[in-house]
């Protein structure tokens, strides 16, 4: 077994009988993983125990909690994870007083599949693996050397191929909007493939994902035509750094940026005409 | 080339006024922009700034008070919060992010407001149509 | 098909056509377009305009039934210039001669007269489909749908023999199975003429095998009826009873107005279904059956793929697995064989009468996640590409074919052609997906597709109903107007009772596969206002 | 409190994607792709996403239904299957095998088509079985 596998189980063992159940990754016999809410009920179960690939979880903590908004909880979580949960539970999604998180530090293997920045996890008390630092993301790099025009080309390329699917939106925990604008003809448009120019769905998606990307790159993994949207997020997030100065997922307390009223300073930082 | 089209959404109580002024001292503007005259700038959505530019628009403008004099006290905020985020995701998308334009005009300043109106227009009619942008490139 | 994903990723050209690859099989057509990345080529050919033609590297835009012609001009190309793979025509194949006499006529001037497919365009595909080491065609009901319909498949298989396209990684003839388990139903027998894994009811033979296994004394010995014999046979009285399994045949089949006074003749109607469908509305008796997701067993895909089917929750609202009514009602008749608790035990018995299921067990499944047929017994891998070194029949037999124009084509009664066909959001006549809100929102009803042309000559300015009449009935639909279709071209889904296509399709059949000529027809276009 | 991931097998088209259903103390909540699945590597179209939107439906059929006096009223499963058993063999033995027809079907398991067709030639003796193949 591998090492970080058997730490995982090995720390799982020990917060298991405290808790109602924990959530992690299980593999059936002809390996396929996904989520699942380890008990102690069936210990046996935790035979199963996996790591990757990765699935959205911090969705699942968000549907438990909804049915079960008591229950005593342990949560295996990435860094993108963690920041994922941390994120709801400033927008009310999920409660962490009663979650205990166990950090699962990515490999660099890992962080290289996902172009992750910050693939370690900074709350979780109980911690397995060796956090490594960010690795560099070629995709969004190379992105950003492009004029303006080989932009437009370039998302003209990805967005022609795109089947709306809604898998990036479906898949993402931080779309946890009740009413989704997405879903509104107001917006964008139905039916009709490909969507017409200018990508309302992915011009309104990018706007949306402002301050609440954790850039865990689940959407672009769903997506079934592997369109690297997670580069506008991410450069989004960089400027949302700069002008507002918020981070997704850094802080419990520290609030999203208020949408409604200017901080101190802000707008001299937002690059508008005075 | 056809002349642009601009869409100018202008709060009620600064922007809208200053229009107002700039036309009663006959100030000379450029006709491309047709007005909509909105509560506050802090209205307008970044949905209904990119369905403009759906529907047809080169350019769209968003007008409010000065920072400051909003009259819901900060209802421009809104607009000064959102809009530069926009203007990211149009600048990430490959649409110039100098197709929207975000300002201040109040009441009193009618000949801001004319040269805003004529700049703006300069700049849009410096950039092909937007439909003409908008098309795929395969097929 | 006769290749699997996994190997078809090694194509390097890849033709499709009568497939609307984006919409009917979205995953598929993702697949295949992300081989653009990796250099691989893709052609459409198909009457309309659809998101995969968009993205193709070439299109090409034939008439509605008229697929004949430009496969022959295909092979007049290839053929001229010297492109066949002579040595593969020579030790797989027999009858080239005749097909090489047939598409001689077919230069590319006269099939553009009759396709209207540009003739350098045809000269740069047959290039591009034949110089590659790997080309594979994909097809779906697009070229199937037809009176000719056999002869389309047929012409796909000419054309991948005689480049040598076939029996390797990357190549092949490969239908898209349009529903869930088509393939499976086919292959467990769902057919007039045959058992399990294709074995003839006419055959002695067979029917002694299944006559043991299944302790009948005789089984019939004479092809049973298709659909439309059946609905036939329901009007003529010689049918009396029916037993509908989860199908909608009155909103699925040609010429549906005699279609449901056919099922409404019926003595006894028995339809089981999750929904009360319009099929079982007029039963007699209705029997409620438990989802996908109430229920274990397997499905088949388009690639043969066997894979579970696995129960999330009990039977919902007293329903029962289609499994246990079938159980019930033969337990009920006397019947043995019928003691079946689990589909695992179902597989156990397929496993021993069905040659190409017979290592397809649930144990198997259970560790290797899915299996892809032949596969005869429990030690053997499964087959992801078929006729390596030699087709069923052994030699690979060419099909000389010339041009037909379709059973009804366009006159001055009904000057347009209708073409049917599926969209993204719905599945088959809907009885599903239109419950489903994040679906139906996308597209609530049916939308026809007419080209601006033929909306600015009918009036359609502004407006948007039309109505629509064929030799069999009429209905009135919303309209877009759009250059995905031809001008004398119009397209509608099928998925919707309130406009349902067909009512105007024409029931002629191909005379081989018996399959309805959804393809074709002709009918009136006007204003609806 | 249960929650579990159970795979399985999209019913919406002859793609064969697999997904998990999720299950959440006893109900499903959700679909989740599988990322690790052969045909649909993690992705899926509108429709798989979607797969599980009709199952809890309010149209749902909740028993079965007779017709009588021209209306489809409800009746128990004894009374359901009993009728179709007697009719059946009625119809068969005025009739002929050959006055009945079955029609199988493409949405509905290999097992289930199997049995049909079995029930069809072995019980009923006729091989009048088809399904929409073509359509």
């Amino acid at each position: 077994m591998d090492q970080r596998l058997e730490a995982l189980l090995q720390t799982i063992q020990k917060v298991l009988p405290d808790v109602d159940g924990i959530i992690g990754l299980k593999v059936n016999a002809a390996g396929h993983i996904a989520p699942h809410l380890f008990r102690k009920e069936a210990p046996a179960e935790l035979d199963g125990l996996a790591i990757w690939p990765k699935y959205p979880t911090p969705d699942t903590l968000r549907l438990i909690q909804k049915a079960h908004p008591g229950a005593k909880l342990g949560m295996v979580v990435r860094g993108c994870e963690e920041r994922g949960v941390v994120e709801m539970f400033k927008h009310a999604q999920v409660d962490l007083s009663n979650i205990s998180l166990i950090g699962l530090q990515c490999t660099r293997e890992e962080a290289e599949f996902c172009r992750c920045a910050k693939p370690y996890t900074a709350h979780a008390k109980l911690t397995v693996g060796e956090p490594i630092e960010g690795v560099p993301d070629p995709v969004t790099e190379g992105f950003l050397a492009k004029t303006r025009e080989e932009r437009l080309e370039y998302w003209k390329e990805q967005l022609v191929r795109c089947i709306k699917c809604y898998g990036c939106r479906n898949v993402c925990p931080q779309c946890f909007c009740n009413v989704c604008a997405l879903e509104d003809e107001k917006w964008v448009g139905t039916g009709w493939l490909p969507m017409p120019l200018p990508p309302m769905y992915h011009l309104v998606r990018s706007m949306h994902m402002t301050a609440k990307c954790v850039a865990c790159r689940e959407c672009e993994e769903v997506c079934p035509a592997d369109i690297p949207m997670a580069i506008q997020y991410r450069l989004i997030a960089g400027d949302v750094k700069e002008m507002f100065g918020y981070e997704t997922g850094v802080s419990m307390d520290e609030k999203p940026p208020q949408l409604l009223v200017l901080a101190e300073g802000e707008f001299e930082r937002t690059g508008l005409p005075h | 080339m056809p002349e642009p089209k601009i869409i100018g959404f202008l709060c009620n109580w600064c922007s809208y006024r200053g229009a107002d002024t700039a036309g009663m001292a006959r100030l000379k503007y450029p006709p491309n922009v047709k007005i909509v005259r909105v509560p506050c700038s802090g209205r307008v959505s970044p949905e209904l700034v990119l369905r403009t530019f759906r529907e047809g628009a080169d350019g769209v403008m968003v007008l409010g008070c000065h920072i400051g004099d909003c009259h819901y006290s900060t209802g421009n905020h809104r607009a000064a919060k959102r809009m530069p985020v926009l203007k990211k995701v149009l600048e990430y998308s490959g649409i110039d992010p100098e197709r929207l334009c975000v300002n201040w005009v109040s009441a009193a300043e009618g000949e801001r407001f004319a040269k805003i109106i004529t700049d703006f227009t300069e700049t849009i009619r410096a950039l092909p149509p937007l439909t003409e942008e908008m098309t795929w490139t395969k097929g | 098909m006769t290749n699997s994903f996994p190997d078809l990723e090694e194509a390097q050209v890849i033709l499709i056509t009568g497939s609307n690859t984006t919409e009917q099989h979205p995953i598929i057509a993702t697949r295949l377009i992300k081989l653009q990345d990796k250099g691989a080529k893709i052609i459409v050919i198909d009457p309309r305009y659809t998101q995969i033609a968009q993205i193709a590297d070439i299109y090409l835009r034939q008439k509605p039934g008229t697929d004949l012609a430009w496969f022959n001009g295909l092979m007049h190309v290839i053929l001229r210039d010297n492109l066949a793979n002579q040595d593969f025509i020579k030790e797989r194949t027999e009858g080239f001669e005749e097909l090489k006499a047939k598409v001689a006529d077919y230069t590319p001037e006269r099939v553009e007269e009759i396709t209207g497919i540009p003739a350098e365009k045809l000269v740069e595909v047959a290039h591009l489909y034949a110089k590659a080491e790997r080309s594979a065609i994909f097809y779906c009901m697009g070229i199937t749908q037809h009176t000719t319909g056999v002869q389309h498949v047929w012409q796909c298989a000419n054309l991948a023999m005689l480049t040598g396209h076939i029996g390797r990684p990357g190549t092949g003839v490969n239908p898209l199975r349009g529903q869930n388990n088509v393939q499976g139903a086919c292959d467990m027998g769902g057919l007039p003429n045959v058992f399990p894994a294709y074995q003839p009811v006419t055959k002695d033979d067979a029917r002694e095998k299944f006559q043991q296994a299944w302790g009948v004394e005789k089984l019939p010995a004479e092809v049973g009826m298709t659909i439309m014999e059946m609905m036939h046979g329901l009007e003529n009285g010689k049918v009396k009873a029916m037993w509908v399994m989860g199908e909608n045949p009155s909103l699925s089949d040609p010429d549906i107005n005699h279609v449901n006074k056919a099922l409404q003749a019926a003595e006894f109607l028995i339809v089981q279904d999750v929904f009360l469908s319009e099929t079982a509305q007029l039963a007699h008796v209705v029997l409620p059956a438990a989802s996908y997701a109430e229920k274990d067993g397997t499905f088949s895909n388009t690639e043969r793929r066997v894979q579970r089917v696995r129960k999330a929750i009990e039977p919902l609202y007293g329903s029962k697995s289609d499994m246990e009514i079938i159980c019930l009602v033969a337990r009920k008749m006397g019947a043995r064989g019928f003691d079946f608790e689990t589909p695992q035990q179902v597989m156990a018995e397929i496993n021993q009468l069905t040659p190409s299921y017979g290592g397809i067990t649930y144990e198997r499944l259970e560790e290797l996640g899915a299996l892809i047929w032949p596969c005869p017994n429990g030690e053997h891998p499964g087959t992801p590409f078929l006729h390596k070194d030699k087709f069923a029949r052994g030699l690979g037999l060419f099909h000389a074919i010339d041009h037909q124009p379709p059973a009804e084509e366009p006159d001055e009664e009904y000057p347009f052609i209708l073409t049917t066909g599926r969209i993204m959001f719905h599945y088959h006549t809907g009885t599903m997906t239109r419950r489903i809100e994040k679906l139906d929102r996308e597209v609530p009803t049916c939308v026809i597709e007419i080209n601006p042309a033929d909306a600015s000559r009918i009036g359609l300015n502004g407006k948007n109903k039309v109505r629509l009449q064929s030799r069999r009935g009429e209905l009135i639909a919303e309209a877009k107007t759009t250059e995905r279709v031809d001008p004398g071209v119009v397209f509608m889904p099928f998925h919707f009772v309130e406009a349902a296509a067909n009512i105007l399709t024409n029931p002629a059949l191909d005379p081989v596969a018996k399959i309805p000529e959804y393809k074709v027809c002709a009918v009136r276009v006007e204003l609806a206002e | 409190m249960e929650y579990k991931n159970v795979l399985t097998t999209c019913p919406f088209c002859g793609t064969g994607c697999g997904f998990f259903l999720q299950v959440l103390d006893g109900k499903i909540v959700g679909v989740l792709p599988d990322k690790k699945h052969p045909v649909s590597q993690g992705s899926l179209c509108v429709k798989g996403w979607n797969a599980h939107g009709f199952i809890y439906h309010e149209d749902r059929l909740k028993s079965p239904l007779i017709r009588r006096n021209g209306k489809l009223v409800e009746a128990s499963w004894d009374e359901a299957i009993e009728l179709v058993a007697t009719r059946l063999g009625e119809i068969k033995a005025k009739h002929g095998p050959d006055s009945i027809a079955l029609l199988a079907s493409a949405k509905a398991t290999n097992e289930e088509n199997y049995l049909f067709q079995k029930f069809g030639r072995a019980v009923i003796g006729t091989n009048n079985i088809d399904h929409c193949a073509r359509l």
